[in-house]
């Protein structure tokens, strides 16, 4: 989410899905919301039964495309170019929100002398260390902020690990000595370097290189920018057809700098909405499985010269100015949770339990460890990686070298089963015999059969209740976690080394209930909301947090859902308006919009009356309105800021809506944060048919390509022996890599085989007849799918010649009812830098008519005389 | 359907008048799945379309008839059955010879008990058949099919049963009553149940059959007729003026019949005329039709041995066309139901 | 008790198939069949005895710059189809059983314990809708959620629909709707919109009304169904010329036959 | 259409009568009790009505009728619809979309709407399945003696990689256990994973779905 993250200050969705029926109009990019939030479209359909225009860029024509006004049709990849293209059409327009642009963004900001563009350096900014193959982004900071060599705090720039523990951005950035020019005019001010970076993303450049005409470009746009101003707003929706690039951090940055410029976030109708698949997958990184944060986006402790010390640690993090300024009571609170009385002032509150992160241990990271047989065990929990990780061979290989696999989930998944029938294993390549992987397979329970809380695409927790116990021996992960736990604690129990004084502080008394001894997940979900550690009050809000180690939180953004016995307000389920307030909660406070003190004009007025949602009451002289303010609530609009000296929220003054920002406002240039660059920058993605057009720098230069015997790439730019761009999606009828839909009967005879979509031009120059066969060649892998010829899939004109697409639905694999090639060994192993996403949507292959074995038994052949 | 729009090619598709062109020759081919140009097909076309022209990918319209094989044999036992009943009856009153009498009387019988037999097989279980008693329905030919089926088997079954006991243990005042109401049961209803099959499949979506629904009783009855003469005539009755009246009747109404399904152009007639369905009927209809009415004629003028044997051939011709008449019927709804032009009104 | 009905809009559907879904799920009917068909995303194909909705996914030529919703040009439309429920309903008068009743909500039931598999019913609908289970032998179809409908809930199909492009309520509500919405749909100049309720043939209206883009054929929607119950008067008088000609025949013959035997 | 009858479904009206003798009994009771053809000659009507309603039909009520219902979230996408879970005596009835809530006002997609499905498909798990090394099949396995092999292969990994410090610093990890997914579960489980793994055992190797 650094996306989002580092733009605006929190890595979640800005806005509610409801809220898309205020919207004039909805950019829907990266998504196809219709097929993979069907419910959620109902919204979009709302407002576009309203009158608003929905406009829907997508290579191919689908589900989306069929309910929108208009169509873009673009090359798969050059989304940074489009939307740059975008942005230079509102700034060559001067079409801006200039009072917006003016007070609630860091335009007017004024950046170092030293910093260098990448019109200046033909794609790379300044900072660029060839040798580490990474940036030192020290120059890409703001004129008067902090560096590392000037003494004060250090700017927020870690050298190890990955970018989740950046996604507030811009930690402990120093906002005493900014300098701005409100007039935008200052050649080194963020406004004047964003026109000149995106001067060359004109209409030609995308009609050249997105293989979008002009006309069409110029139709969109004008759509897309009218919805600005006071009166008017547009919402952007995104999900993984923005993130699974090598660069997609900076596509999402490139629409947060657009709705930033036409002062479309914080308001009704617009923000950005991103687009989860999964039930919980805001959650998952709220509450993270994840390797480098805690609950919370709070940085896990790398293992760095200047932060392992406890002191070090607060001190990096810890902002003067704006939310972070909290960052110790959000720690030491989480600390309590963990280790409760063991967490002490005394010992740093168990700081030194903490395990350190020592590289990428993201999953792919560990993977390929575990390839290489440097891992013993692994646990899988509702993930099916078999099928729906990239390099799919690979994750299969690599679970074949582990000692042991714990797989839980509710049917025998490809993961599981990888030792019996992967196609490795059909095609004799691996044998049962040879594998010495012990495999542990749980039958979960599901949703029905258990409880607790999902947090939804909008950053609301809604409570799910048991509704009956699950069947025979499944259970919930909660009572896994647990048992398990609780057989670890017996056994380090009388275990003092260093390494189990953590384990044994670690608080562990769940109260369990029902026959099969199940702990109560309301106690989990009020430890996460945080209590008093003297008398075990509930948490009202944020606000009640404390660094003294008197406050116990779990997750100090979810602060609130618990706000006092029996009150659990994840579970409410009476809603009183759009925005849902009094149905679940939404993280923070209950804002159903963020930023939402951008509704309101810099002096506390609604923009407008169309589009009013919080505004000051001059009368209760509080925030007030349709939502929850974001905002402190009796911090008057005229309270001047005090950024040189001031200490926390307070100090961003009354019309500073970004208050995780240091500065208050969001950023539509970041200046720390990111890994690969202050603003987005067309890159050509990791297999391209193209050279870049703008920059000699052909691919993002901080993105890896983990490229490696078992992990190969084609030639890039080009590569004659794979002349088609390839993406892969989803269908309406499937879930992901399909654990829980190809096993059901009404989902696998609504899409019962995998299928390739491809136009009729590379139909012919392929030589592919309709409902046929079709073999699909990448580096890694050749994989069969039938035919489907359509419209749909256009090819485009790019630079010069026609460029062919080809579509494939990545949902099957070797178990279920509907069994079908896995679409994911396709793909490379690739790490984007700030999140480590690999590349999905946009790479490039082979197509041939005909089945799989034909195909392999010739090339085998052919290499075989070769011989 | 709309308009196509005339939508102009962005500059950047066009580099010449090819691409243009080829953006024409490909509309034209997603249209109608083939390119008037000559030598030009693009490559998978034609593919699976959804048009006013083709319908909905060529997906059949209608269901097909899920009967199974007993049906079409039902209509054929019913027919003869029903036709033999009258025929035995007005016999009886006419006071023609008692064999053929009796012996139309138990072709009758035979048929009231195979019938529902066969209906039963049909539905699956006999349990089944009770619900067709549930109701009476005058507008639905089945259930006035049913109940006149139960008529007509009671009153044949009755009246072959009394007339079989009377001749063996003598006369006796019930097997007289219910001899004579057992047959005035089996005229009354033989005289539908003879042909109401034709009503049956005539007032139903499937276009071959209710586009002759005017002409299918009639054309059923004639060939029940040309059935039982058969059946009588091979039980011996090869000397009957008025069995040889009837079936020439019957053969020359099936050739009229014959040739005006071949003669009449409506398309919603193909599957009479086209492809297996066709060659049945027309197999169906030369067998019931012309060949024993040829073979009746000669019998007329033909000597004493080959009037019996000509009178033999056009009975088994009579009875094979009349069962092959109706699986031919039953067929071709099959054929018309998968033509989704039909019920379009397409083609 | 008020008369309902559905009223499909093809222009809000996305073409999702929840409504097959939902209507399998409460209805507990089978898989019919993995048969990738190749029809853009129809997999269905119709509905039948084991599919009581089903959408179609119809295909034309999209444009760049055109979304589906672009009123001048109709590139990718759905439509879910389903029993029709006819004012004069073919299977309702051709079944012998009365397992098919029209219910106190006007729609057509099947009962399924009354049917016998006759499957006369088949052969009586226009639309095709009906169909004979061959693994029951009983005869399937949308049963309108009358059970559903009894308790005051609405249809699975319509509750799931996630655009409300199944509507369901009163019919002559949902007319009004359908109108108004036609109106709309022509101000938006999308002069491609057509109604169709089938109310202007023998079949006296559905109580299933749709709203597509194009021609209804398209859809497999007949222009001019026929309910079979016209074609009843014709049959049964050739049924009675046909009763006389044979008792007349008859009577001639035998008459004939003894005359000349000298009685 | 082509019929794969599954057995193993819990199917509602079609599938029950299809029970040899029920058809029979109770067309016989409705035919004795109540011939509908009597009141047919009775009022005169056509037989399309209620008279021809069965008693089975009169009786009609919606499955879920007189079960417990309770609130649920939908599994599969972010959307986060609302469902409503019926169950009569521990047994699930069906799961629909809840009206009440906000965002989804009680629709749902085609997944979920198979939510039902999900649950109740006899494909589900219900045992622990053992793979022993090297070997060619699965066995199953008690789930207490499981929880206590797995409790024991995590301790012995963790035994032999863990590392407290690295030049004289504190580095208490291992690396060589990994956890993958969470996108699919509850903030609660999640919470419990990454508070065990890495608070309790040092775990850094943490992984799922989620990325942006």
């Amino acid at each position: 989410m650094p996306g989002l993250g580092t733009s605006f200050g929190r890595g979640g969705a800005t806005t509610a899905q409801q809220d898309l029926s205020n919207a004039d109009v909805i950019l829907i990019m990266g998504s196809s919301m219709a097929e993979n939030h069907p419910v959620g479209f109902q919204w979009v359909i709302e407002a576009r039964e309203r009158g608003a225009k929905i406009i829907h860029v997508d290579p191919r024509f689908n589900r989306t495309s069929a309910m929108a006004d208009i169509w873009v049709p673009l090359r798969a990849g050059s989304d940074i170019l489009f939307l740059g293209g975008l942005i230079n059409y509102v700034l060559t327009n001067n079409s801006e929100f200039r009072e917006y642009v003016v007070h609630y963004t860091n335009a007017p900001t004024i950046l170092r002398e030293d910093f260098r563009d990448t019109e200046d350096l033909d794609g790379l900014f300044s900072g660029w260390d060839q040798e580490k193959q990474k940036y030192d982004p020290d120059s890409w900071l703001y004129k008067g902020a902090p560096t590392r060599d000037g003494g004060g705090p250090q700017p927020g720039h870690s050298e190890a690990g990955g970018g989740h523990g950046k996604d507030r951005g811009g930690e402990a950035q120093d906002a005493a000595r900014f300098e701005w020019d409100t007039s935008l005019q200052h050649p080194r001010c963020v406004f004047q370097v964003l026109k000149r970076h995106f001067s060359r993303y004109t209409p030609e450049m995308v009609e050249r290189y997105c293989g979008v005409s002009k006309e069409v470009f110029l139709k969109a746009a004008e759509a897309f920018t009218s919805a600005s101003g006071p009166e008017k707003t547009a919402a952007i929706c995104y999900a993984v057809g923005w993130t699974q690039h090598s660069k997609g951090v900076q596509i999402i940055r490139a629409a947060a700098i657009l709705q930033l410029l036409l002062g479309n976030i914080g308001r009704p109708g617009g923000g950005i909405l991103a687009l989860r698949g999964h039930a919980s997958i805001q959650g998952s990184t709220d509450i993270p499985t994840l390797y480098d944060i805690l609950p919370g986006y709070l940085p896990m402790p790398f293992f760095e010269a200047d932060a392992n010390k406890f002191a070090d640690y607060i001190k990096k993090h810890k902002a003067r100015t704006g939310l972070w300024s909290g960052f110790d009571k959000y720690f030491i609170s989480l600390m309590k949770a963990w280790y409760g009385e063991g967490a002490t002032s005394e010992n740093n509150f168990g700081f030194s339990w903490l395990p350190r992160v020592t590289g990428d241990h993201s999953h792919f990271g560990y993977w390929l460890d575990m390839q290489d047989g440097k891992m013993e065990g692994l646990f899988v929990m509702g993930q099916n990686p078999a099928v729906g990780a990239p390099n799919a061979r690979l994750q299969r290989t690599a679970l074949s070298k582990l000692k042991w696999l714990v797989v839980r989930d509710m049917v025998e998944i490809e993961t599981a089963s990888f030792w019996l029938d992967s196609p490795e294993v059909q095609r004799g390549e691996l044998s049962p015999e040879s594998i010495g992987t012990e495999v542990f397979l749980f039958p979960a329970a599901g949703t029905a059969e258990k409880e607790g809380t999902f947090t939804n695409t909008q950053r609301l927790l809604q409570y799910r209740e048991m509704a009956v116990e699950p069947p025979g021996d499944a259970r919930s992960e909660t009572w896994f976690m647990y048992h398990l736990g609780r057989r670890l604690k017996q056994r380090a129990k009388d275990d003092t080394r260093p390494r189990n004084a953590g384990l044994n502080a670690l608080t562990w008394n769940y109260p369990v209930e029902g026959k099969h001894a199940e702990p109560k997940v309301s106690e989990v979900l009020k430890e996460i909301n945080g209590w008093t550690v003297a008398d075990h009050k509930q948490l009202q809000n944020i606000q009640d947090l404390k660094n003294d180690g008197s406050t116990a939180c779990g997750a100090w953004i979810y602060c609130g859902v618990f706000p006092e016995e029996g009150r659990n307000r994840a579970n409410e389920r009476k809603p009183k308006d759009l925005l849902g307030h009094g149905w679940g909660f939404a993280w923070p406070n209950d804002c159903r919009i963020i930023y939402n003190r951008a509704s309101a004009r810099p002096d506390g007025k609604p923009w407008s009356e169309r589009k009013k949602l919080v505004w000051w009451d001059e009368e209760k002289k509080e925030w007030g309105g349709l939502d929850n303010a974001d905002y402190p609530k009796n911090l008057s609009p005229d309270t001047p800021d005090d950024l040189a000296k001031g200490q926390g929220v307070e100090a961003l003054g009354g019309a500073r809506p970004f208050t995780l920002h240091p500065d208050g406002v969001g950023w539509i240039y970041v200046a720390s944060g990111l890994k690969d660059g202050p603003l987005p920058t067309h890159y050509e993605p990791l297999e391209s048919l193209l050279s870049n057009p703008l920059y000699k720098q052909q691919t993002d230069p901080a993105a890896q390509k983990k490229e490696r015997p078992d992990n190969p790439y084609a030639q890039s730019p080009a590569d004659p022996r794979f002349p088609y761009v390839l993406t892969t999606y989803r269908l309406t009828e499937h879930h992901t890599a399909g654990g829980m839909t190809r096993t059901l009967s009404h989902l696998s005879e609504l899409q019962p085989e995998l299928f390739t979509e491809v136009s009729p031009e590379l139909a012919q120059e392929a030589g592919l007849e309709h409902g046929d066969w079709a073999t699909i060649t990448t580096p890694r892998a050749i994989i069969e799918a039938r035919v489907l010829i359509t419209r749909r899939m256009r090819s485009l004109w790019v630079d010069g010649r026609r460029l062919h697409q080809v579509g494939l639905p990545y949902h099957w694999g070797y178990k279920g009812r509907s069994k079908g090639d896995v679409v994911n060994d396709l793909l490379a192993i690739s790490e984007e830098p700030n999140v480590r996403i690999m590349e999905t949507k946009a790479l490039v292959c082979n197509i041939e008519p005909g089945r799989r074995n034909e195909r392999q038994q010739r090339k085998e052949s052919e290499e075989r005389a070769a011989i | 359907m709309s308009e196509m729009p005339k939508i102009r090619p962005s500059a950047a598709e066009v580099d010449s008048d090819r691409e243009l062109k080829l953006i024409e020759i490909r509309r034209e081919a997603e249209q109608r799945g083939a390119v008037a140009g000559k030598g030009v097909r693009p490559a998978g076309a034609p593919f699976p379309m959804a048009s006013p022209e083709t319908g909905y990918y060529g997906i059949p319209l209608l269901k097909e008839p899920a009967w199974t094989w007993e049906i079409p044999l039902y209509f054929f036992v019913g027919g003869a059955a029903g036709a033999a009943a009258v025929m035995g009856a007005i016999a009886d009153y006419t006071g023609a010879d008692r064999k053929l009498v009796r012996d139309a009387r138990w072709i009758a019988a035979a048929g009231a008990v195979i019938s529902p037999a066969l209906l039963v097989s049909d539905l699956g279980r006999p349990a089944r058949f009770l619900s067709m008693m549930r109701v009476f329905k005058p507008q639905s030919p089945m259930s006035v099919g049913v109940w006149t089926l139960l008529g007509f088997s009671g009153g044949a079954a009755a009246a072959a049963f009394a007339g079989f006991m009377r001749e063996r243990y003598g006369p006796s005042l019930p097997l007289r009553v219910i001899e004579n109401a057992g047959q005035a049961a089996s005229l009354l209803f033989g005289l539908p149940f003879s042909n109401y099959t034709g009503v049956l499949i005539g007032a139903t979506a499937i276009p071959v059959w209710n586009q002759n629904a005017g002409e299918l009783p009639i054309h059923f009855a004639a060939s029940g007729v040309s059935a039982a003469v058969g059946m009588l005539e091979l039980l011996g009755h090869r000397k009957s003026r008025a069995l040889q009246l009837l079936g020439l009747g019957a053969a020359i109404f099936e050739s009229w019949e014959g040739w005006r399904i071949e003669s009449r152009q409506q398309p919603g007639l193909d599957p009479l005329k086209r492809g297996t369905s066709g060659w049945i009927t027309r197999a169906g209809g030369v067998l019931s039709g012309p060949v024993p009415a040829i073979l009746r004629l000669a019998s007329l003028v033909g000597g004493r041995k080959n009037q019996d044997d000509f009178r033999r051939w056009a009975a088994i011709s009579s009875i094979a066309g009349s069962l092959i008449t109706r699986i031919a019927w039953v067929h071709a709804g099959h054929v018309s139901a998968r033509d989704w032009r039909q019920p379009l009104g397409i083609g | 008790m008020a008369i309902t009905a559905f009223l499909t809009d093809s222009t809000l559907c996305i073409g999702c198939k929840a409504c097959e879904v939902a209507c399998k799920e409460w209805n507990g009917v089978g898989e019919d069949g993995l048969n990738w068909s190749g029809y853009s995303y129809d997999n269905t194909g119709a509905v039948g005895h084991s599919t009581w909705r089903h959408v179609k996914f119809v295909e034309c030529a999209p444009e760049p710059g055109f979304g589906g919703n672009a009123p001048e040009l109709n590139s990718w439309s759905f439509s879910s189809d389903v029993c029709k429920h006819c004012e004069n309903a073919g299977c309702l008068e051709a079944c012998p059983t009365g397992a098919l009743v029209r219910t106190e909500f006007g729609g057509v039931y099947l009962q399924p314990d009354v049917c016998n598999g006759c499957a006369y019913c088949v052969v009586a609908c226009p639309f095709g809708v009906v169909q004979r289970n061959p693994d029951d032998g009983r005869a399937f179809k949308c049963t309108f959620c009358y059970d559903r409908q009894k308790a005051g809930l609405i249809p699975a199909c319509a509750k799931a629909c996630p655009t409300e492009s199944i509507k369901f309520g009163e019919i002559e509500s949902l007319r009004r709707k359908a109108t108004e919405r036609m109106q709309e749909l022509q101000r938006r100049g999308m002069r491609d919109a057509t109604f169709y309720d089938a109310s202007d043939s023998s079949v006296g209206g559905t109580h299933a009304m749709f709203i597509v883009r194009g021609d209804p054929r398209t859809y497999n929607l007949p222009p001019k169904p026929e309910v079979p119950t016209t074609y009843l008067k014709k049959a049964w008088t050739s049924s009675a010329i046909a009763a006389g000609l044979l008792l007349a025949g008859s009577v001639i013959a035998f008459l004939s036959e003894n005359r000349s035997n000298g009685r | 259409m082509r019929s794969n009858p599954q057995p193993d479904r819990i199917i509602s009206a079609q599938k029950i009568f299809l029970r040899r003798g029920t058809l029979e009994a109770s067309l016989l009771t409705d035919l004795l009790s109540r011939w509908p053809l009597i009141q047919q000659l009775r009022t005169g009507a056509d037989g399309t009505g209620s008279e021809a309603m069965s008693e089975h039909t009169r009786k009609l009520r919606p499955k879920h009728d007189g079960a417990e219902v309770t609130p649920s979230i939908c599994p599969y996408c972010g959307v986060g619809c609302g469902q409503l879970v019926y169950h009569k005596n521990g047994k699930l009835i069906s799961i629909e979309g809840d009206p009440n809530s906000p965002i989804s006002r009680g629709h749902l997609c085609p997944k979920g709407a198979d939510t039902y499905e999900l649950h109740t498909h006899p494909g589900r798990l219900k045992k622990v399945k053992y793979r022993r090394p090297y070997s060619k099949q699965w066995e199953d396995l008690d789930l207490e003696t499981a929880m206590d092999m797995v409790a024991d292969r995590l301790w012995e990994s963790r035994e032999r990689t863990f590392q407290e410090t690295r030049d004289g610093e504190s580095l208490m990890q291992t690396t060589a256990i990994a956890h993958l997914g969470g996108a699919t579960l509850d903030n609660e489980e999640n919470y419990l994973i990454k508070k065990l793994f890495t608070g309790g055992l040092g775990m850094v190797c943490i992984s799922n779905q989620a990325r942006i």
